[in-house]
């Protein structure tokens, strides 16, 4: 194992110091337990935005504390959920008076250290989690669909929301129209390795890739040969369009995303050929976001996530953000 | 003869001790089927539990189950750090303010232990849990007669075969469930976590 | 050799047809030769700004491209510095009357074609070559240093003298000054696989890396065993201080930058160890910049850039900038 | 007897043969001391030169070289591609309006090109660089008397044992330069493609 770091055992608290380095205009970051909180918190009146997991997935979801998207972050071990105090911390630290509202992305341990917080928070505090990935059969009986791609477009839209001034359950309802209306699936080239695991998650021969992958490094639905880029985009984008299933006349955002070690020139080829995908069937792309957002530490990979748009959503995306990894109008 | 408060601290240190050198089974059992970190997550928990346990010397076993729930809780994240937490905080519960645990208290306590897992993780037997080593193990504990010792290692050895259980099923709860049929032909990491703990407790308990 | 790309052979224009795609908000891609251009050249009046240099950098130099910095890039093949027609072209869709600076990284392939390109232009053009990294042992005889990480910050600070109305000469003047203030070092933990090479361009051990790298997935000076983020950020931080040389009271910006498949949590960490190594000496980081922005394909490693600031390029660097990679107060 | 133009067409044809076959061997070359590039950009070069070639005719010698310069220059990139370029557009100039090139016409082009290189890059012999073929190839042109192929093959003949001089040479241009001392021990890319580039034309002009 190579990695920039000085010890497994300390690798999310050292990187959060850099990360208060590099944007102490936009957050701070407390230790003991690890919340990164938006530097002008709590913003009276305002619902809080609170969201969090395993580290490892940067920028999520301390990259995206800032104005108009997240008040806090909760960061976990690298790929480990948050501990409930965490939350409990960060609610505490956030809460305008308006309550908070707890993204949580769907996978056992998150609903439920997430769960134990919102039972124990003095505050007001609703919680929505979002489960996006295509890849998992959703099942009554199972855990269900895991929360990827789709997490970083509900916390700059209801961000957003939040930040025009919307209450709780407005906050609370438009977050579950963005979840029912945004789908992804991803795909892997190379395995990454967690810090104190120290080996990959799994080996792939060259001509090989996982496909189905989630953003914990964990292998797949299917090991298949790692074909041509069109393949691969494909692969991707029809499973995703099946699912909601999305329509000629559809206004999206289409989001294209590299698991973190996918070079960029890689990424915007990938991204070209979705769009041209996607304007064969007469769904139109109205907004587009193309880089490494949600990732796996240093995976070969990408995702795609399709929001589908309507006016509101719209606006919401273009509303002024400042944070670490996405900054406009500001 | 039951346990004390000092016999299940004694435990305890022989638990984080066990899950200290199985750490990297855990985390290679984690990586197959899930994300690798289940070994590395009980490593950090009951390490902190030995530091809180170096401080405070709860009176009764059911104060040093919950300190182990709380510490647990706040430290671990991920399923287990809930989920362990959970069956730590009910078991305490189970047995109240005993000053010493007999054997239908250690009963008691593994069952409110398996009914936390359960209300929490909602996993039924053969969803390729710790649930397959705990339910066994209670049923076990339930049905044997003797002393507290005879009674944890009757659990331990039921959970041992409950996680062996686990090798052909395919998940339906945990991370592992999003592997679908890849997910068959691999042990469960946090049934063997269930058994080896409760077989850190018998083996303590057998000294006591 | 796993890659997300149609065909080594079209992988530069696959891309930019990505880009397109993706920004056409902010730039226009002409094919034939292969240009990037601002959308709204040729501005009247203002100097245009011009760069370019081989693809396999991204998000340099297209990802660049917009108000405030770049008014047109020209990408040439992978790792292969542009030809002098495709400066030509840029030259001519963006010279707003006031001519144009040419930005070249000092390679002698980027050298020649666009020295090749100023003889030839019918338009004003002066052009400045920066040579940033102190990796390389500067001699009258040798090639001399290459053009790294500055060549961002050299970019973004021009643009904006730029697109104040600065003239050409003062333009000049201006990159000359920042050339003079900026030094970088980079290291790699893993190679990069040119697309129609098909292999790495080298094999390190496991507990190998090389340091002194270029942008061009090329050997370093030499190679070492791995140590920790503190000694890697030593081992960059103390050749860059020592060379201009950087003194206590000096005023920077430090620029944490990853070769591309470098995660962004090692990335902070690493920045924070920068920071921390600034600050015992008494140097003082007025500004940071930290992610990827001039990268080597797929490569593990990271660079570190410092620029000594004047009150001058403190503003420049905040002015507003709207491109692809960098986006603030727009 | 000279070489038309049609003679100068074929050579470029079995140069652009010789640069597919090798490019592979110049991109390794390349990777060890630059950046893997230089079989690729020169294949991409005599390509374009080769379906110019397919739809235009030029009626002189000087008139073809004039031809594969610039499209070099505006297909390769690179250093080479500036450096190739301005190499075979000075031959061009130096042999003018001629209709057939003899012996001294193609010892004068080779002069002219290397002067060319030297003037656009200022690399000296022992940078190890092209310089270091195409100087003593130079050289024994001048100094060879015969046929067109007899000049060439001298030419090519010295330009390998030139290119092979390079391979204990520490770079002070190119990208090798950036290596220091690793740079020795390798064989210079651009040295070794004008060395086959060279040997190309020779065996082109025996067959003639
Ligand atoms: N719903 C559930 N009910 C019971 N146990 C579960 C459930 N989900 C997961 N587990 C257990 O948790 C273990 C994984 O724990 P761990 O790796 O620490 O957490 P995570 O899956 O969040 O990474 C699994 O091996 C399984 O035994
Ligand atoms: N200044 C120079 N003068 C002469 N030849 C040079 C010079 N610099 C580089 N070369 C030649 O160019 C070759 C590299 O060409 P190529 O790989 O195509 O370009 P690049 O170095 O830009 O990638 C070197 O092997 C060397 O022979
Ligand atoms: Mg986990
Ligand atoms: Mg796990
Ligand atoms: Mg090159
Ligand atoms: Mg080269």
């Amino acid at each position: 194992m190579k990695k920039i770091i000085n010890d497994p055992e300390t690798v999310v608290q050292d990187a959060l110091r850099g990360m208060q380095a590099a944007h102490s205009d936009l957050l701070t970051v407390h230790h003991d337990p690890a919340v990164v909180v938006r530097a002008d918190a709590p913003v009276q009146g305002k619902v809080a935005i609170i969201s969090g997991g395993g580290s490892g997935h940067e920028p999520l979801h301390g990259g995206f504390v800032g104005r108009g998207m997240l008040d806090a972050a909760c960061p976990g071990a690298v790929f480990t959920s948050p501990t409930p105090d965490q939350v409990l911390d960060a609610v505490a630290r956030t809460d305008g008076g308006a309550g908070a509202l707890l993204i949580v992305k769907n996978y056992t341990g998150d609903v439920l250290n997430f769960e134990t917080a919102g039972e124990m928070a003095e505050s007001e505090v609703r919680s929505v989690v979002i489960d996006d990935d295509v890849a998992v059969k959703d099942s009554l009986y199972t855990a269900g669909r895991r929360g990827v791609g789709g997490t970083v477009l509900l916390e700059k839209i209801v961000g957003a929301a939040a930040e025009r001034g919307d209450d709780l359950a407005a906050c609370e309802a438009l977050a579950s129209r963005v979840i029912g209306s945004v789908r992804s699936m991803g795909l892997a080239l190379t395995a990454c390795t967690v810090p104190h695991a120290g080996t990959p998650s799994f080996e792939l021969a060259d001509d090989e890739m996982e496909i189905g992958i989630g953003i914990h490094g964990e292998p797949g639905r299917q090991r298949v040969r790692a074909g041509t880029a069109s393949e691969m985009v494909s692969a991707l984008l029809e499973p995703v369009l099946e699912d909601l299933p999305f329509a000629a006349g559809d206004r999206v955002l289409l989001f294209t995303n590299s698991m973190g070690g996918t070079p960029l020139i890689e990424l915007y080829l990938a991204h070209g050929i979705a769009e041209q995908l996607l304007a064969d069937r007469g769904i139109t792309v109205e907004r587009r976001l193309v880089g490494s957002y949600i990732t796996s530490l240093e995976m070969q990979g990408m995702s795609l996530t399709l929001l589908r748009l309507d006016d509101e959503m719209i606006e919401l995306w273009d509303a002024p953000v400042h944070t670490p990894a996405l900054r406009w109008g500001v | 003869m039951g346990c004390t408060a000092a016999d299940v601290v004694a435990a305890l240190r022989a638990a984080a001790e066990v899950v200290k050198e199985h750490r990297d089974e855990l985390v290679r059992l984690d990586q197959a089927i899930g994300d690798g970190d289940h070994g590395e997550n009980l490593r950090r928990g009951f390490t902190a539990v030995l530091s809180r346990l170096d401080t405070e010397e709860p009176a009764a076993p059911g104060k040093v189950l919950k300190l182990v729930a709380t510490t647990l809780i706040s430290t671990v994240g991920g399923a287990a750090g809930p989920l362990y937490g959970t069956a730590f905080l009910r078991a305490s519960a189970a047995v109240g303010d005993l000053e010493e645990l007999d054997r239908d208290a250690v009963a008691r306590a593994l069952q409110a232990a398996l009914d936390g897992v359960v209300a929490r993780g909602k996993a039924v037997v053969g969803d390729k849990t710790m649930v397959d080593a705990l339910t066994p193990a209670v049923a076990a504990a339930a049905s044997v007669d003797g002393s507290v010792a005879a009674v944890l290692s009757a659990a331990a050895d039921a959970a041992a075969e409950g996680a062996e259980s686990t090798v052909p099923m395919v998940a339906r709860k945990g991370r592992a469930s999003y592997l679908g049929e890849r997910s068959a032909g691999h042990l469960d990491p946090g049934a063997r976590s269930t058994s080896l703990l409760l077989r850190a407790f018998a083996d303590a308990a057998a000294k006591a």
